[in-house]
Order: C-alpha cells, then sequence, then structure tokens
C-alpha cells in the first residue's frame, strides 16, 4: 500500500469490490475491515480471549442466591449459580439467568437527571456533582422528621447505610418494602412464629428430609422466600433420601406451578385453608391416638361444607398426615392472606408441632439469623405501608428517597401512593430502570445495576447456614451511574458536620468493609481471615461469607395447649368471583423489562409476553367469554381489563391474576403490556397487618374486545380446540 | 425496448459496451475477492522483519497463542514497555522514526492502537490456536515467514478458506482413523 | 335423382366430417401458415393492457415481494413452526402438476399416434416448459438463504463438500434441471420447421426476422433435415416419457420419505402422478379455450372435437386420480397409526374441512357430472370451467397435504394453524408470470404446430366408397 | 493449475442401532418443577434470539427447549401430566440428518452428536419437518437486539442469522473447552466436570448430562434405570436424551 494511496481510498475500493461480490457469489468480506483494539494496559487476570469469573448476588430478588458470572473483556456473558453458597448451591431460577437482560437493558436510566415535572417524563441531565449537591441539600436542609427512605428487599448493605444515616440525621428509621414481601405474607409469617413460639424468627422448612408435605398456599416452588432453595428441598424430598418418594399435598384454590408438582391439589375454597389445617389436625390427632387442645374443638363436618373438601377427603388427608414418618405443613402465601391469614398460619404450623415436627429434620425449624444479624427482621407490611402513604398525604414528608422498590406499581392502588407523592416536597428516585416510582420523582439518581454493584445482602431464608452473601461489579458500569452509597456518602460528606461523622467513609467499599470487620475472627466460617483486607479479599473471590455447621434451632412453646381458632375469612367487595391474585413465577415482581425474560412462557399457562386471567371453562361459557376476549374485572378497589385463559384447574367459583405485568413506564419491553392486579387491591389486612390481597370478590364483565394471548402451547393439541371434537 | 437493444447489439459499439459492462461487474466481483486475500492496511506499519531480526519470540508478543483460541495483540504497555528504553531514542540522540512516533501518539492519548486483523476467519469458524501449536505446529506454518527481509504488517501467506484447514487435517491425520473422524467432523469448527 | 340424394347425402355428411375434423379439412399451405403468422401478429390493445398489468403484478408481486422477503428474511411468509413449508410448497408441487400434462400430451398421444393432440401439442409443451419455470420460483423462494441455493449443485470446490444424496431435495433438484432442460429441447425440436416458417414470412430487417433465423438453426425442409429431426424427436418423445414420471415421483418422495404422519405413504408416487396429469389437463383446457376464442383463425385450428378428447381424457384421469386418493386414503386409515388417525380426522373436520370437501367435488363430482356428457365436454367455455375448478381442486389437495398435514405432528404440543402472509402474493406473481411468459410466447411462437397439422391433413383423407364416406389414414413414417 | 476433484468423506452411516451414543442427558420428570431457568439459561448461553409478541404467539418463538405439559382429567380431579423439558434429543439414527440437501445437518462422527453447521444452511427448513419431536427453531427474521444487549452475546456461539436452522447443541461450545482443557492438561474430561446450560441451571438438578457411553457416570446410572424411557421410542431414533418417568 502506497503512501499516496489512502488507507480510505483503499477502503472506498474495497467496498465497492465487496459489495460487488457479496451480490456474485453470497459471501463478501463484509466482516473483513473489523478492527481489534487491544487494551492499553491490560488489566489484571484478564487474557485475551480467556474468561474471567466473578462471585456476586442476585439482585433479582431479596433471596440473596450467591452467583459467579462469566465475563469476557469487560463484558458478562453468563451467570451461573455460585456451587459453594448456601442459598442455592450453584442453582439459579429463571429470573437469575435473567438478570444481564437487565445489566444490558437499552432502557436503563443512563444519567442522572432532573424532570422538569413529575410524570412529564421530561428528563434534562445533571452531573453528579449537582446530583450529590441536590441531596446533600436535601439531607441537611429538610427537617430531620420529614425525611424519608423507602428502600426495596435487595441489597442489605445499603439499607444498613440509610439506617446510619437516618440515625445521624435523625430521620424516621427507613422503611422496607417489596411486593414479592407481600405476596409471600412474610409478616403474617413471622407474627405466626413469634406467636406460637414465643420468639421472632423466619421458620425454615425442612423440605429435603421430609416425605409427606402439605403445602397450604405456600408457592415455594415458584417465589416465595427462597424459590431456588426450596426447589432443591422439594427434589430431595422426591429422591426420598431414607424415605422413598416424599409426597407433596397442596391446598390452592388454583392450580399453580407448585400445585402441579403436587401429586394430590386440593382445590379449597379461598380463606378456608386454616380450617382444613384444623380439621386435618383433629383427624390426625385422632389416629395417632393423641389428644391435643390445640385440635379439641374442631367441627369437621362443617369444615368440609365450608371448605368444599369431602368429609372423607379430610379424613384420608388426615390419616395420611399421621401416619407420615416425617410430614411438614407450610403455611403461606395467598393462604394468609385473607383476614383470617394470621390463624391460618398458626392453624398450620400446630400442624406440624402435633406430628412432632418442631425441630426434627424434615420439619420446621427456626432459620439463623444471618451474620451482622440481630434480630429478626421483616420488610413492612400494608398496614405500615398504609400509615407511611397516610404521612405522605398528610404532607409530614418532605423529601423522599426511593431506591429498589416501585411503590407506584407494586402497592395497591386503593393506598393512593401516587397520589400522595403529589404531597412530597422533594421526591428523589435512584432507579436503575426507568420504573413508574421514578417517572413520579424529581430526580432520578440511577444506581448501578446489581452486577455492577458493592455490597452484601443477609440470606434470610432457605439456608440452614447462617449467611452472607458478597456483591462485587462483575463489570465496569456501562452508564454514567454511580452507586446510591457513594451518593449518599458523598453527600454526607458534603454535607458536613454530625452526618459526616457518623459516615466518614471514602466509598462504598469502605463502608461495607467497615461493617464485615465483626466478622473477622469469627468462627466455623467458611473461610478465615486475620484481618479486613485479606477478608474483604476472600469475601469476593467467594461471593460471601457463611458459616459451615448448620444452625437451625428448635422452636419451642406450647403450641397445642391451647385451642386454636380460625374465625371464618372475610371477603371484601361483592361479586360472583374469588379473586386470586399472584406472582408470575417467571417475572416476579420486577421482571418484565427484561426481554427474555418476557419471552420466557409460564410454566402452567405458557403464555409469553403477556398477562391474563385465568377462567374455569365452564365460568367462562357461562360468562359467554371465550380464550383471548378482555374481560373487565372490577372490585371494591379498582377496576382491570385483562385477558381470559380458559385454565381447566381452578376453581369455577374463583379467577385468578399473574402479578408482574400492566405497567405504564419501565422501559420498551415491559410499558403498555398486560395489567395489574394490583389496581383491584383493596386495604384489608390481616391480623399481622398482611394486606389481605386473596379475601376479595370480584365482578368479571365481558368488553367485547379481543386480545390475541401468545402462547408456547397449542389450543389444539392441548385443549383439543378447532379439532372438530369439543374436549 | 427490446428492438432497440438488439439494434445496439448488432452494432459493434454495442457489443463492445456491453462486454465491458460484463467485464467490470466481474473484475469488480474478482477485486473483491482479491481484497479479502490481501493485507489491510494498518495505523502503524509494523516491521514484522526487524523483530523477529531481533530474535523476539512469537509468543513473547502473541501468547495466547500457547494457551487460548486468541493468540492475541500485546499491549501498549508492551510495546513501549521496550521502546521507550531504547537508550538511542531516550538520550536524544537519534530521532524517533516515523511509525513509533504513531506509536508514541497512541501511548500519550491512551488510545488503543486500531490494528486490522489480518489472519481471519470468519465468525461462524471457532478456530483455537492452542491445539495447533499443541500439536507442533510452528506459527509460520500458517502465518508464514515474517523474517523476510523488508517484511512489515503481516501478510497471509495463502488464502485460509476451509479447503487449506482441511488439507492440512487431512495429511497430518493420515494413520489416525479416530483423530481424522475428529478433524473432519463439523462440529470441530461450526457451532 | 336417387345417386343425387345419394351424393347430397354424402357430400353433406362429408362436410360434416370436415367440419367436425381438422384433419379432414385442409387448407392450401400457405394460407394455412399465412393464418398462423396473422394469428401472431394481429395484437389488439387489450392485449397490451392485459400484457401490462401482468408486467406490473410479476414486477411487484413476484420480484417485488420476493425482494422484500429476501431482505427481510421468510418471517414476512406466513410459515411458522410446524407448518414450515406453507404455500410455497403447495405451488412447487401444483406447477410441476401443471407442466406433466404438456409432456403427456405431447409425448404419450405422440408416441400412441393419437391424431387430435396434433394441432395443440405445442400450447401444452409451453405449459410444461413456462409451468417448470414456476415451479422452480417457487421452491428458490422458500429458502431461507436463496443466494446459497448453489450450494445444492454438485460442484467442486475447496471444502469437498458435495450435497447430499441422501436427501429427497436433491433428488428433487435434479430431477426439475434434468426434466426443465429434456421439456426445452422437446419443445424446441418439433418447433423448429415451424421457425423456419415464420423466418421466411417475416420482413427483413426487424429483430424478429434475427430471432428466428437464429432459433430455426437454418432450418430449409431438406428430405436429409426432416429425417434428423423426426428421429431425434422419435427419441426424445420417447426418453422423456420416463422423466415425466420420474420427476413427480420424486417429488412425490420429499413427503412419502419423510417421517411424519399423511405424508409416509407409499402410494405417494403414481397418485401425484396422476393429481399432476388431473391438474395439467384441466390447465391445457383452460388454455385452449382461450386461445380458440382470443387469438385469430383459431376456430380453425382448435374445434370441438379437440376439446371432447380432452374432455374424455380429464374424465379418464379424474377417475384414476379419485381410485387413487381413496387408494392413499385407505392405506393411511388402515395402518391405525393414531397420528394419522388423527390428521386424518383433522383433514376432514378441522378448520379447513371445508377444503377437502370442495378438493373432492372439484377434482371428482363435477368432471363425472359434466364430461360424460359428450356435447358438454365439446363446449370449450364448460371445460374451461370445468379445468379451472380442477386445478382449484388439485391446489387445495396440495394445500391439504402440505400446510395442513403439517399441522399435525406427534408433537401435540406444537401443532399450530398456518395463516399464509406475502407468499399469497408470490403464488399470485407465478400465476401471472405464467400468463405473462405464454402471452409473450403467443406473439413470438407459432403456437400451431402448423407442420404437423399439415402433416396429419396429409396422411387423412376422405375416401367414399358406394354410400360411405370413410376417413383413411396413411401412415407417415 | 489443476482442479482437483475432492469427494466428501461424508459417508452416511445411518445403519440401525449401530450408534453408540457419546453423550447423553436423563430428565427426571418427577423432579422438574417447570420453572424455565432452563429455558432462560440455554437462551443466555446460547445466544438465543426472542422475537416478540406476535411471533412468539404465531409458533416462531426461538427456544431450544420447551417445557411440555398438557391436562388429564377434568376439574376437580384434574391433573398436569409432569412438566416434560424438550429439547433436540441427539438422535443417534437422525431423521432430520439425511433429509438436508447441504449436509448442513449431520451427524458428528466424532461427538455423535446432530450437528446444525450454520454456515452451511440454505433454509430448506425439511430437517425442521421431518424431526419428529418439533424441537428445530428457524431463523424466520434477523431478530433485533437493541443496544447494548448485544454485549450479551456470547462469543463461543455464532449469531445466526435470517434463514438458518438451528436446534441444541448439547452446549457444544461447552464440550469442546472442557475437551481442549483437558487434553492441555494431559488428561480425560472428568464425569460431572462440565454440563450444559440448562444442566447447570436446573435448580432441582432434574437435568443430569454427561458421557453416554461410559457406564459408570451419573447420567448412565440414571438412564439405565427402571424408569427411564425415550420419547417416540417407536421411530427408532436412538435418542441420546433419557426421561424419567413422573410419580
Amino acid at each position: 500500500m502506497t503512501d499516496n494511496f489512502s488507507r480510505r481510498d483503499f477502503l472506498k475500493l474495497a467496498s465497492v469490490g465487496a459489495a460487488t461480490t457479496a451480490i456474485l457469489t453470497g459471501c463478501g468480506p463484509a466482516s473483513r475491515y473489523v478492527t481489534r483494539e487491544p487494551y492499553t494496559q491490560m488489566p489484571e487476570y484478564t487474557y485475551n480471549g480467556q474468561s474471567t469469573y466473578y462471585a456476586t448476588t442476585c439482585r433479582e430478588c431479596a433471596a440473596g442466591c450467591g452467583l459467579v458470572v462469566r465475563t469476557m473483556q469487560g463484558r458478562a456473558l453468563k451467570v451461573e449459580g455460585n456451587k459453594n453458597h448456601p442459598a442455592n448451591l450453584g442453582k439459579t431460577c429463571v429470573r437469575g439467568q435473567a438478570t444481564l437482560h437487565g445489566l444490558y437493558n437499552p432502557d436503563r436510566v443512563q444519567d442522572p437527571a432532573k424532570q422538569s415535572k413529575r410524570g412529564s417524563r421530561d428528563f434534562s441531565n445533571m452531573d453528579w456533582d449537582a446530583a450529590i449537591a441536590v441531596v446533600a441539600d436535601a439531607l441537611k436542609n429538610t427537617d430531620p422528621a420529614g425525611v424519608a427512605f423507602l428502600m426495596g428487599m435487595a441489597p442489605d448493605h445499603l439499607f444498613d447505610l440509610v439506617s446510619d444515616l437516618a440515625k445521624a440525621v435523625g430521620a424516621p428509621t427507613p422503611i422496607r418494602f417489596g411486593a414479592l414481601g407481600m405476596f409471600e405474607a412474610r409478616a403474617t409469617l413471622g407474627k405466626a412464629v413469634e406467636n406460637l413460639f414465643g420468639q421472632a424468627a423466619m421458620p425454615f422448612f425442612d423440605l429435603g428430609k421430609s416425605d409427606l408435605v402439605f403445602s397450604f398456599g405456600a408457592n415455594f416452588l415458584e417465589t416465595w422466600l427462597a424459590p431456588v432453595a426450596f426447589t432443591r428441598g422439594f427434589a430431595n424430598m422426591r429422591r426420598g433420601g431414607g424415605h422413598g418418594r416424599g409426597t407433596l399435598v397442596h391446598f390452592e384454590p388454583r392450580m399453580s406451578q407448585t400445585a402441579s408438582k403436587a401429586d394430590m391439589w386440593i382445590p379449597i375454597t379461598p380463606g378456608t385453608e386454616g380450617l382444613v389445617a384444623l380439621a386435618i389436625g383433629r383427624i390426625a390427632a385422632e389416629a395417632r391416638g393423641a389428644t391435643s387442645a390445640a385440635f379439641e374443638n374442631v367441627d369437621v363436618e362443617a369444615i368440609a361444607s365450608a371448605s368444599g373438601v369431602s368429609a372423607e377427603k379430610l379424613d384420608e388427608l388426615g390419616k395420611l398426615f399421621a401416619s407420615a414418618d416425617a410430614a411438614l405443613a407450610i403455611p403461606g402465601g395467598a393462604a394468609l392472606a385473607h383476614s383470617n391469614g394470621l390463624e391460618t398460619a398458626e392453624a398450620v404450623l400446630a400442624l406440624n408441632a402435633l406430628v412432632g415436627g418442631l425441630g426434627r429434620a424434615g420439619g420446621v425449624l427456626l432459620a439463623p439469623l444471618a451474620p451482622m444479624q440481630t434480630e429478626f427482621s421483616r420488610p413492612a407490611n400494608i398496614a405500615e405501608m398504609a400509615d407511611f402513604v397516610e404521612k405522605m398525604k398528610g404532607g409530614k414528608i418532605k423529601t423522599l428517597f426511593v431506591h429498589g422498590v416501585n411503590p407506584v406499581f407494586e402497592l395497591p392502588k386503593s393506598l393512593g401512593f401516587e397520589d400522595a407523592l403529589k404531597s412530597v416536597g422533594t421526591v428523589i428516585s435512584f432507579a436503575t430502570f426507568p420504573d413508574e416510582t421514578a417517572m413520579q420523582a424529581d430526580y432520578v439518581f440511577p444506581d448501578h445495576h446489581g452486577l455492577e454493584s458493592w455490597g452484601y445482602q443477609r440470606v434470610a431464608a432457605g439456608s440452614s447456614q447462617s449467611a452472607l452473601s458478597g456483591a462485587q461489579p462483575v463489570v465496569s458500569p456501562y452508564y454514567n451511574t454511580r452507586a446510591t452509597a457513594d451518593v449518599f456518602l458523598a453527600a454526607a460528606a458534603s454535607a458536613g458536620g454530625a452526618l459526616a461523622q457518623a459516615l466518614p467513609f471514602k466509598d462504598e467499599v469502605e463502608f461495607i468493609q467497615s461493617k464485615l470487620v465483626a466478622l473477622v475472627g469469627e468462627g466455623d466460617g467458611y473461610f478465615g481471615a486475620p484481618e479486613i483486607n485479606t477478608f474483604t479479599a476472600y469475601f469476593q473471590q467467594y461471593g460471601g461469607w457463611w458459616k459451615t455447621v448448620e444452625e437451625l434451632s428448635t422452636p419451642s412453646g406450647d403450641v397445642l395447649g391451647k385451642a386454636i381458632k380460625v374465625g371464618e375469612a372475610k371477603f371484601a367487595g361483592e361479586g360472583e368471583f374469588y379473586l386470586h391474585p399472584f406472582v408470575s413465577p417467571v417475572l416476579g415482581e420486577a421482571g418484565a423489562n427484561k426481554p427474555w425474560l418476557q419471552e420466557v412462557p409460564d410454566p402452567t399457562t405458557t403464555v409469553m409476553w403477556g398477562s391474563w386471567v385465568e377462567i374455569h371453562p365452564e365460568t367462562a361459557h357461562e360468562l359467554g367469554v371465550d380464550n383471548d376476549d378482555v374481560v373487565l374485572i372490577t372490585s371494591e378497589a379498582g377496576a382491570v381489563e385483562a385477558v381470559v385463559y380458559k385454565y381447566p384447574a381452578i376453581r369455577p367459583d374463583t379467577i385468578a391474576m399473574p402479578f408482574g405485568q400492566g405497567h405504564s413506564a419501565y422501559g420498551r419491553y415491559a410499558e403498555g403490556r398486560g395489567s395489574n392486579p394490583a389496581d383491584l387491591f383493596g386495604e384489608q389486612v390481616n391480623d399481622a397487618g398482611d394486606l389481605a390481597f386473596a379475601g376479595m370478590r370480584v365482578k368479571v364483565e365481558k368488553t367485547g374486545k379481543t386480545y390475541p394471548l401468545a402462547r408456547l402451547e397449542s389450543r389444539m393439541g392441548v385443549y383439543g380446540e378447532a379439532l372438530g371434537e369439543e374436549h | 425496448m427490446v428492438k432497440r437493444f438488439m439494434s445496439w447489439l448488432s452494432d459493434p459499439l454495442g457489443r463492445i459496451g456491453l462486454l465491458i459492462a460484463f467485464l467490470a461487474v466481474f473484475s469488480g466481483a474478482a477485486f473483491g475477492l482479491y481484497t479479502t486475500q490481501t493485507a489491510p492496511p494498518q495505523p502503524i506499519q509494523f516491521p514484522h522483519a526487524l523483530h523477529v531480526g531481533l530474535e523476539i519470540q512469537c509468543l513473547y508478543c502473541h501468547p495466547g497463542a500457547y494457551r487460548q483460541a486468541s493468540a492475541g495483540l500485546p499491549t501498549e504497555t508492551k510495546c513501549w514497555g521496550c521502546h521507550q528504553q531504547l537508550s538511542k531514542y531516550a538520550d536524544g540522540t537519534v530521532a524517533l522514526p516515523a511509525e513509533l512516533q504513531k506509536l508514541k501518539g497512541y501511548v500519550d492519548a491512551g488510545q488503543p492502537i486500531p490494528w486490522v486483523p489480518v489472519a481471519q476467519v470468519p465468525d461462524f469458524v471457532h478456530f483455537n490456536h492452542r491445539p495447533h501449536v499443541a500439536a507442533g505446529l510452528n506459527c509460520e506454518n500458517c502465518h508464514g515467514n515474517m523474517a523476510v527481509t523488508g517484511f512489515t504488517v503481516a501478510e497471509n501467506p495463502q488464502v485460509m478458506n476451509m479447503g487449506w484447514c482441511l488439507e492440512c487435517h487431512r495429511a497430518r491425520t493420515a494413520e489416525d482413523p479416530e483423530k481424522r473422524t475428529k478433524l473432519l467432523d463439523c462440529g470441530t469448527c461450526h457451532y | 335423382m336417387a345417386s343425387e340424394k345419394h351424393n347430397d347425402h354424402a357430400h353433406d355428411h362429408a362436410a360434416h366430417l370436415r367440419e367436425k375434423h381438422l384433419m379432414l379439412d385442409p387448407l392450401p399451405r400457405g394460407q394455412m401458415n399465412d393464418m398462423v403468422m396473422e394469428s401472431m401478429r394481429a395484437t389488439s390493445w387489450k392485449f397490451w393492457v392485459v400484457f401490462g398489468v401482468l408486467s406490473v403484478i410479476v414486477a411487484v408481486f413476484l420480484f417485488g415481494a420476493w425482494g422484500y422477503m429476501i431482505a427481510n428474511g421468510l418471517g414476512v411468509a406466513g410459515v411458522n413452526r410446524p407448518s414450515y413449508w406453507g404455500i410455497f410448497l403447495v405451488n412447487t408441487v401444483f406447477w410441476i402438476g401443471i407442466s406433466h400434462a404438456g409432456t403427456f400430451i405431447s409425448a404419450i398421444l405422440r408416441v400412441f399416434k393419437a391424431e387430435f393432440r396434433r394441432p395443440f401439442t405445442r400450447a401444452a409443451e409451453l405449459m410444461t416448459t413456462f409451468g417448470l419455470v414456476q415451479a422452480g420460483f417457487s421452491i428458490f423462494m422458500h429458502m431461507g438463504r436463496v443466494w446459497l441455493s448453489y450450494w445444492l449443485m454438485p460442484i467442486p470446490n475447496q471444502r469437498g463438500l458435495w450435497p447430499n444424496f441422501h436427501s429427497p431435495l436433491s433428488w428433487d433438484l435434479l430431477a426439475i434441471t434434468t426434466y426443465l432442460l429434456s421439456s426445452t429441447m422437446y419443445l424446441f425440436l418439433p418447433l423448429i420447421p415451424d421457425l423456419a416458417m415464420a423466418r421466411d414470412r417475416t420482413p427483413d430487417g426487424t429483430w424478429q426476422k434475427t430471432f428466428y433465423r437464429v432459433l430455426a438453426l437454418g432450418f430449409r425442409g431438406t428430405e436429409g433435415e426432416w429425417t434428423h429431426l423426426r428421429n431425434a424427436m422419435n427419441i426424445f418423445a420417447w426418453a422423456i416419457i420416463p422423466v415425466m414420471f420420474s420427476v413427480h415421483t420424486i417429488v412425490s418422495w420429499d413427503f412419502a420419505a419423510a417421517t411424519r404422519p399423511g405424508w409416509s405413504s407409499t402410494i405417494f408416487g403414481p397418485y401425484f402422478i396422476v393429481g399432476a396429469l388431473h391438474s395439467g389437463m384441466g390447465a391445457v383446457a383452460m388454455v385452449l379455450a382461450v386461445i380458440q376464442s382470443r387469438m385469430k383463425h383459431m376456430k380453425y385450428f382448435i374445434r370441438g372435437e379437440h376439446f371432447e378428447g380432452l374432455g374424455m381424457l380429464m374424465l379418464l384421469v379424474s377417475m384414476a386420480w379419485a381410485y387413487f386418493f381413496f387408494n392413499d386414503y385407505m392405506v393411511q386409515w388402515y395402518g391405525g397409526d393414531k397420528w394419522t388417525q388423527q390428521l386424518l380426522h383433522f383433514h376432514e373436520a378441522g378448520p379447513l374441512g371445508w377444503m377437502w370437501f370442495a378438493m373432492l367435488v372439484f377434482n371428482v363430482a363435477i368432471p363425472w357430472v359434466t364430461l360424460w356428457n359428450k356435447k358438454w365436454r365439446s363446449n370449450p367455455w364448460l371445460l374451461f370451467t370445468v379445468g379451472l375448478l380442477i386445478n382449484v381442486g388439485m391446489w387445495f389437495e396440495r394445500y391439504i397435504i402440505i400446510p395442513i398435514s403439517l399441522t399435525i405432528n406427534r408433537m401435540p404440543f406444537t401443532w399450530r394453524m398456518y395463516t399464509p402472509g406475502v407468499e399469497i402474493y408470490l403464488g399470485i406473481g407465478t400465476v401471472a408470470f405464467f400468463i405473462l411468459l405464454y402471452m409473450g410466447a403467443s406473439r413470438l411462437i407459432p403456437l400451431i404446430p402448423v407442420w404437423e397439422v399439415q402433416e396429419g391433413q396429409m396422411a387423412h383423407s376422405l375416401k367414399t366408397y358406394g354410400r360411405e364416406t370413410v376417413v383413411t389414414v396413411s401412415e407417415l413414417e | 493449475m489443476t482442479i482437483e476433484l475432492k469427494i466428501p468423506e461424508y459417508s452416511a452411516n445411518w445403519a440401525e442401532g449401530e450408534q453408540q451414543g457419546k453423550w447423553g442427558m436423563a430428565i427426571d420428570m418427577d423432579i422438574c418443577t417447570g420453572c424455565q431457568a432452563c429455558v432462560a439459561a440455554c437462551a443466555m448461553e446460547n445466544n438465543i434470539p426472542f422475537v416478540g409478541e406476535a411471533d412468539s404467539g404465531y409458533g416462531r418463538s426461538m427456544h431450544w427447549i420447551r417445557t411440555e405439559r398438557f391436562w388429564e382429567g377434568e376439574f376437580p380431579e384434574i391433573k398436569m401430566t409432569p412438566y416434560q423439558p424438550v429439547l433436540c434429543q441427539q438422535c443417534g439414527h437422525a431423521p432430520c440428518e439425511p433429509v438436508c440437501p447441504a449436509f448442513a445437518t449431520v451427524h458428528s462422527q466424532a461427538e455423535a452428536l446432530n450437528l446444525q453447521v450454520y454456515n452451511r444452511c440454505v433454509g430448506t427448513r425439511y430437517c425442521a419437518n421431518n424431526c419428529p419431536y418439533q424441537v428445530r427453531s428457524f431463523n424466520w427474521r434477523d431478530y433485533e437486539r437493541p443496544e447494548p444487549l448485544p454485549n450479551q452475546l456470547n462469543p463461543d456461539v455464532t449469531v445466526r442469522r435470517r434463514g438458518v436452522m438451528e436446534k441444541c447443541t448439547f452446549c457444544i461450545q461447552r464440550i469442546h473447552r472442557a475437551q481442549d482443557q483437558a487434553k492441555a492438561e494431559g488428561r480425560e474430561v472428568a464425569d460431572g466436570e462440565f454440563t450444559t446450560a440448562c444442566a447447570q441451571a436446573c435448580p432441582a438438578d432434574a437435568i443430569v448430562f454427561g458421557r453416554i457411553d461410559d457406564p459408570e457416570s451419573a447420567v448412565s446410572k440414571l438412564a439405565g434405570g427402571a424408569r427411564g424411557f425415550h420419547m417416540l421410542e417407536e421411530l427408532g431414533t436412538l435418542p441420546a436424551v433419557t426421561y424419567l418417568k413422573g410419580g
């Protein structure tokens, strides 16, 4: 190549030739003129064309599963489970797998920005110094009582930092919330444990070693508490270590994914789960020849007629439960989301006591507290959230910081969170994605994606070992985002005074180290280190720190001593159908913006890219609706339109709707897709303050519109539609 | 239309014109094919011959060939690490030659050098250096002798196409049927 | 008086016979040649309007839509899982079917010396060639990466890769190519004397003259040339018959060699051939009706007797088709495979069950009802209608065999209906292109093989023996 | 210059029952919870494009693995059949292979897998028609991955363009990586040393992958058990995937 024939000329000429070649031969030098840019300086541990693996923590839900992410040349390629991590032992769920579609989501918030008017989506970018000044100003110049922090269930290190911060400025304790917590009825579970065993703790259900599981509404294979751990437990139960193949009996008005794996699915009348537990308790007690005060005054016949489970069936179930070697009863999910939910939880937990399941392998135990945790904590229940919204409405909150949660979408619409925001002076969102709450904020100061972040997360459920899951960035931040912890630390430093003194940390990592110091020298650890820097290095390398010994404790208390009463469930609203909302097993609470999660079919309905309402075929026939018809569902609190899916395995008097779609923001893949059952939720709570989302009656009306649901299954092949014969 | 075209054809000039058009298209195609096999212009006229002449091992700059799929290109730290120590330039007795100035420019600006790969296979071919080196092949077996005087940026000594790959795979596995199966299997390179 | 009357009667009878039979109604050769030439040249504005409209349709629907599909992928068509082939292959099989009639009429009837074939062999042969062109288009269209289609040809290459000769598609490609080449040759050979005739009747200096001069290969009509030509035609007529049978058998193997329920049928070979003849005969009838009514002097060449003979053939083929259909159904049903049972049920009772019944009505009921009647089947427009319905029916048959049968497989979880997309336009485009080619050819190529007609007329004569006027035919070869 | 005519080496030996598989998979339907982690893991590992709502609802989704389930009975006695993850069965005697006119769908003699050579595929889709398991997916379009989603693409797997058939490869890139590593270290690949993306993700460990020709491997032991069966066994396709019956 001569000098006067420039590279540019050459490329021009070559491209003409290339085009001709491409046309004539179908193959061209199209990929010929790529350039390869080697590193100016090779990062440590990096080799050309070789992958580097980083351990971190999954942030798709709060379970705190350990991940190992394969990266190459600064790109994250694949997420795998961390084999050593006690929460998931090398496994991941569908949402964990798709977390990369969050990291590289085309709709991430790319810069800190100020919105000209809330909801206008007119964002003007800021630089981070200005953003930090805004935060510092808000912290310094707002009346401390008017500063509120609304945090998600993950990550814990940020919650710790914000708690310290709130304490330093004298603001109220930060509030944590997550829709998953609401659907799991965590508060109810915790309260029931406290009432029965006199000790607030997260129960540990030892599925793997039991041989008979009665699950009352607990969708433990889907999203409930720690699905990966429970799935492992379920598999072990089925493999039957020492017991033979374990049996699963599931009580739920609709055949959920968990129910579909059950050997026996009992389509129980909503709200009677507790009663059925009592009946089973009585029959089991009789079968075991034991007398227990707890189940003394139970009227099996009345329960049979109320629950729709025949007396014979109850008898069969009771005897089955009594005869098993290691029977386990789990309360959870929609069963607890009734006005009698707390009683239901207690009744079900008491069943375990009846068969000696408390503290036994394959029974109910109490999970250990995570490292650096002194007492059981749980996210806010709806009663607390309602109080908080009231405070907002009363204008008592001047500045609201929101991180890791999307209350506009997740809270029941009837609470009026979105309206209440109008009474808040300044709303600062730290959202990674442009979610509904960020759209109602004055400022969006985007946090890194979970895979770009430092942090730790306490493993609350699913692990028999006390475990702290560690997070580290696997790739450098793709956009101009900044860790929220760093923003707060910088704001605190610039605010000066007591604030700067309370948080004297250079950055997030230093803050995390200050917390991890407590673990240095702790015994029984997966690794030990003499000092904090080595400890932190191991902490990152192994993806966390956990005990090598099980620390499950045995619940105590006189569970069976006094009669357990389960009241009748009260249903809000009037309509002919029970509403049974559930969390989409694939999307979870925040998966709707990930294109591959949208394309993953729902396990039970195989629907992709949409949401639906499940109606029994006969009911649909009576209503005059068919598959793909749009119906209007009206509750006492609101109304949504949803597409009919004729689901053969649901009670004819119940309709079910998945939670996860129906976003009005949240990026191109989520926005305007499907409908959100939270819009139907009222404010009825149970005794533990959890939302009684299953305690609702709704009306269903035909709208005349249709919308074709994208299904993986063939309606012809599975339901015999259009085959010229009615199935 | 047809008539006019036919009458053009009967015209000698018309025939020549058609011939020229035909030749133009095909020479364009031939040129396109040719460009796939020539050494592309590089940001720096890197003198391979000089470096090889100094008895620098290939693997010093392209260490990946020994242990992984990609041979890799040296980082600027590596290039400049040597070059900034060359005393004749360092003490200013000899002015930095043009090509080295380009290198210095990249280093000072912290910019990567946009090399254009020469020995390239399409995206659907998964070539791996390691087994080839392990089989006792030397770099020059495929990449040619870089020590030829005046040899600057790399050029392909041969057409690197599937026939060329297979020729060697066949020849070297003539006595080992199992290996032959492996090395002629589509799935060995295409997946 | 009596003898006069008798003579009159004989005369009437002879006139009647002449009116009815082209072979007995000779005209002077020059006049006949001029008639044919005139039929090519007499072009009304209507022709050009139709020609123009068709050209636009071809440009937009065939090439435009195809280009769009190449650029955007097959997603713009309606093909999906499990109906991976859709209308593309329906059209391919359909056009190959159409192309069968030409060879059948021309070669088989020539070999068996069926005299009524003479005036319309060319029209039928043109269908073969042009139909195959459309079949080729259809099959190339359906390829995901059509620009690599040359990989299906056994071309020596550095990769050392041949096409896979285990694949019925490879056989297909070879069979169709062979058929296209041989049928084009077979079209060309009998065309030479007519091209020479046209050359001699075309004024100098026109491009048509050049065209005919080149294509006529300097044919002058010497004894030696005729001998060679006859020998060549004889060889081709015999040789092309097995090629024809093989082509559609091989096409049927695309389906029969597969493992799918409804496809894996041993009877598919003959069933496809009969089906091909069925649609091909119908198409010939349609073409003849149009030619006869639209082209000048054609009423002389194409008469009721030809439609009558064609109608008889159609009836025969319809019966044969019905037999093979029953045979195929029987074999499949009797097999008792549960997926095949599902499929047969789906054919009749599925959402497109009407198509199955329409197929039977169009292919069997209507021909059987109408074509029994000699008078009816001599009517060109009735034959046109029946031919059209048969073609629709046969297209339905292929639609049932391909997309509808593909719907049902062994994995019920994947069953899904097929809704055609852009392939509809492509299909219309091939039809338009076929007609366009045919119209173009009708302006350039004598559609009536004049020399064959004249040859036949020379061999036929009316002789009156006493009271009887009889037709005599002398052996020509 | 002489043109050397190279006759291909592909002798297609599809002799019945001859194929001894090399790699195999066992899927325990009793344990599979239908959680779809395998589906997402497969998509992430193998650069499978997402096709959007309209196309996925029209049978054009690109999943290499899908979970099938049917219904039995009527409410309230209705039962769902066990979830069955369906992926390419890697037949020893595959119906897809002989019908490809271009040798794009060929049997790997070395790895005993059904290969899909993307760059050789001309898109006749005959293989997909002839696949009794309907596990092949076709690139109906160039499916869009908006920036920066392409950052996630796995460089070990070819990104397919429109007009090309694709299917499960048993994560052949992982097989090669493991074999290459083992060879460099002068040893054989150990059982469980690596696994496919679906098996690695499976929270229930319902999917087990390994050497089926090694009687000591985990997959052989599972596949040889009494619960094992092959899908559509009557076709004689000799699948390398063994399903374990649900309870």
